[in-house]
């Protein structure tokens, strides 16, 4: 066996695989399909009935689909990282000398598609149980603000996830982490999707301030993620 | 205070003593002139000396933050990494956060007696709840286990990003109430008719407080120093004690 | 004094603080600085 | 040298699991680490893959200043820990694919990769977790031989492999030993590792004397 190193690879190459083993897992495992999904799902039931009005759930509809997914977030980030701390994957990642902040595009992707996919479902959820809503434009809207949304929600918890991961009590540590950080997701994304709903009147142009604060809030955790990430996950 | 200074001397100079009587000095002006020589406000009455401490309170915590972001900077950024710069960072951020708390205790005792409510979804306040949890936040990353070079640099990381959501929670809680409701909810700030004798007595807070943060900021990071240098100390004997476990095989 | 109560009670919530976070802060001091040398004090 | 380490302290917490350790090991050695259990020999093979941070002394692996830079040294390394580094809900097959697509091998590197640990097309397409802890190691191994390292690291290698298993991972050694490679090992299989090694090192409290 010759013991010259093997081509470098590219970060483009590195993203992808980090990506397609996340993806990979998630299609074999169905632990997001499987349990966060029913879990997020459950959320908006128990809401109903806590909340118990069609006209409250109609207003607030838009706001329970984020904070379901935001619940669903911290399951997700904790589950995508216990994958790589289990069988010490994620020290032979550091070992691999690869350049971290493409495993850290790679997770964040992986995370997104996970997420945009829980949304899809939460966002039907609640146009059939609390009788929302939308026209072709809020659609635009709607879209865009998932996209956004769901960019920021991803870099920041692989970033948290990062963190924590191997931390001890990071089932505590996470929410507490992440949590106030996604604030302004939760209130920007809440007010496009109550835009694009139409609730308590809203219009859709309302909507739009808004994707512009989502947009500086990935953009933000998406730089301060490449940048941070290598160094948070090593010791 | 300055006789328990005396008996303590670990963490106090004499430049500490000055700052600290100094800080008690005008603490108890602070109190006095608040309490009882300024007047009532016009429009809010007697609860307005809840300002005196409520406003400089609140600066001096955004100030510690400020002040750890730059600490923390500075230890990402030098070539060294000179754990001066996280002690500082660490110390900064606990009092920060006391300060916080403050912050939220006498501002919703200020809202009971303004509003009539402990609590309004005022954007200043919802900023500030969120950065109080942000930040106990980043002291409990500050206890994660691991090398004091790996929890400096977590640390750092946690505060530089703390620092950005600054603007960000702001910005978003403004335009969210914006949006939603009018500026109908009493001010506790902006309807103060304010005297000569009102603003002084602010002035004194925000001088008094200042002195406080820094008195505290000094004591705290050398106490932490000290538990560093008594670690190190204890490393040297762990070291020998692991030697000789090692030649006796 | 009208509100005395909430007046009174915010002062006292933030001198109670400050003092407790000063005492606190001592004590740790003077535990921590029994084991460490004077020269190691660069402050002093 | 290869590696080269200097009164090198390495801690956990408050602990120093690297008590000063002092050795030097040169190029085409297969090294054995002896020592009782919490001697450091983990502690020693993770420092080398430039993993821990080192509080004192100075350490220089495959011309990496280990004190400076614990990051350039990684990209020529391959270490075995206690734990596998597999993703259990991947098949043998993807889990190797994933690691060579992570370092760039060719499809016929990990083919015979996978033959040399003797994982066969029916192993190849179950999953990890279904795997029994022998056939988990070789896996790992096999990843492992695709790196093409220069300095191996190997914790405990022959635990968990069967006769087959533990002939096979040291006639790979003694390959990757002729192409250029140098190996570090742990192992408590004394006359194995004897057998294998071309010098031994004892590891005892953090220190390593030669033995």
């Amino acid at each position: 066996m010759k013991s010259d190193s093997s081509m470098p690879v590219s970060k483009g190459k590195v993203v992808t695989a980090v990506f397609l083993k996340d993806v990979q897992i998630e299609l074999r495992s169905r632990v997001v399909t499987n349990q966060v999904l029913p879990f997020a799902g459950l959320v908006m039931v128990m809401f109903a009935f806590a909340l118990d009005n069609d006209d409250v759930l109609q207003r607030v509809a838009g706001g329970l689909v984020w904070l379901a997914t935001l619940f669903s977030l911290l399951i997700i980030v904790q589950r995508s990282f216990a994958i790589d701390t289990a069988d010490g994957a994620l020290d032979s990642l550091r070992v691999a000398g690869i350049e971290l902040s493409a495993v850290f595009f790679g997770k964040a992707i992986a995370l997104a598609a996970k997420l945009v996919a829980l949304e899809i479902v939460l966002i039907f959820s609640a146009l059939v149980l609390y009788r929302v809503d939308v026209n072709a434009t809020g659609v635009v809207l709607l879209v865009t603000c998932v996209f956004c949304a769901t960019s920021g929600l991803a870099f920041v918890g692989t970033l948290y996830g990062g963190l924590t991961a191997g931390a001890k009590g990071r089932e505590t540590l996470l929410p507490l982490l992440l949590l106030p950080v996604v604030a302004p997701v939760l209130i920007a994304a809440t007010r496009a999707t109550e835009a694009a709903f139409g609730s308590g009147g809203a219009q859709t142009s309302e909507g739009w301030a808004w994707i512009g604060l989502l947009a500086v809030f990935a953009a933000v955790f998406g730089v301060g993620g490449s940048l941070a990430f290598g160094s948070l996950i090593d010791e | 205070m300055s006789q328990v200074l005396q008996r303590t001397s670990a963490t106090g100079t004499r430049a500490t003593k000055v700052i600290g009587a100094l800080a008690i000095l005008v603490m108890v002006w602070v109190v006095v002139s608040g309490l009882i020589l300024t007047p009532q406000d016009v429009v809010q009455g007697e609860s307005v000396r809840i300002m005196y401490v409520h406003v400089p309170s609140a600066w001096i915590a955004y100030l510690a933050f400020i002040f750890t972001a730059v600490a923390s900077a500075s230890w990402l950024i030098s070539k060294k990494h000179s754990m001066g710069f996280d002690r500082f960072a660490g110390a900064s951020a606990e009092v920060g956060v006391m300060f916080m708390a403050i912050t939220l205790i006498t501002g919703s005792l200020w809202g009971r007696l303004t509003w009539g409510e402990f609590w309004q979804w005022d954007p200043r306040l919802t900023t500030t709840a969120f950065l109080f949890v942000t930040y106990v936040g980043y002291l409990a990353v500050r206890r994660l286990e691991g090398s004091a070079e790996q929890r400096a640099r977590r640390s750092a990381v946690v505060a530089m990003l703390a620092v950005l959501e600054i603007p960000l929670v702001h910005f978003s809680v403004v335009l969210w109430r914006s949006l939603h409701q009018g500026a109908t909810v009493l001010n506790p700030n902006g309807d103060v008719k304010m005297d000569d004798l009102m603003l002084f007595t602010l002035f004194s807070g925000v001088v008094a407080f200042t002195l406080v943060f820094v008195w505290l900021v000094l004591h705290r990071q050398r106490t932490m120093l000290l538990v560093d240098i008594a670690n190190r100390q204890g490393l040297d004997a762990a070291i020998a004690a692991r030697k000789t476990e090692g030649s006796v095989r | 004094m009208k509100d005395a109560g909430f007046i009174l009670g915010s002062y006292f919530v933030t001198l109670g603080a400050i003092l407790v976070f000063a005492f606190v802060t001592l004590r740790r001091a003077k535990e921590s600085s029994q084991s460490v040398d004077e020269k190691d004090k660069t402050w002093l | 040298m290869i590696v080269s380490f200097s009164d090198v302290v390495v801690v956990y917490d408050n602990f120093p699991a690297l008590a000063g350790a002092t050795f030097e090991i040169s190029r085409g050695e297969i090294v054995l680490l002896q020592g009782p259990n919490g001697a450091g020999k983990t502690t020693l093979l993770r420092t080398c893959a430039g993993l821990l941070p080192i509080v004192r002394g100075s350490a220089n692996v495959l011309s990496c200043d280990l004190t400076s830079d614990r990051f350039s040294v990684r990209k020529k390394v391959g270490l075995l820990g206690h734990a596998n580094g597999l993703f259990h809900d991947l098949t043998v097959e993807e889990n190797m694919s994933f690691w060579s697509r992570l370092i760039g091998t060719s499809d016929q590197d990990v083919k015979t990769a996978m033959q040399i640990m003797g994982l066969s097309d029916r192993l190849c397409t179950t999953r990890v977790a279904n795997l029994s802890a022998g056939q988990k190691r070789r896996c790992a191994l096999a990843t492992l031989i695709v790196r093409r390292a220069q300095l191996w690291l190997l914790d405990e290698p022959h635990a968990g492999l069967d006769t087959q298993g533990r002939d096979e991972l040291d006639k790979t050694l003694r390959a990757a030993r002729e192409a250029g490679a140098t190996v570090m090992f742990a192992s408590h299989e004394i006359d194995r590792a004897r057998n294998l090694a071309t010098r031994s090192l004892m590891v005892a409290g953090g220190l390593v004397t030669e033995s």
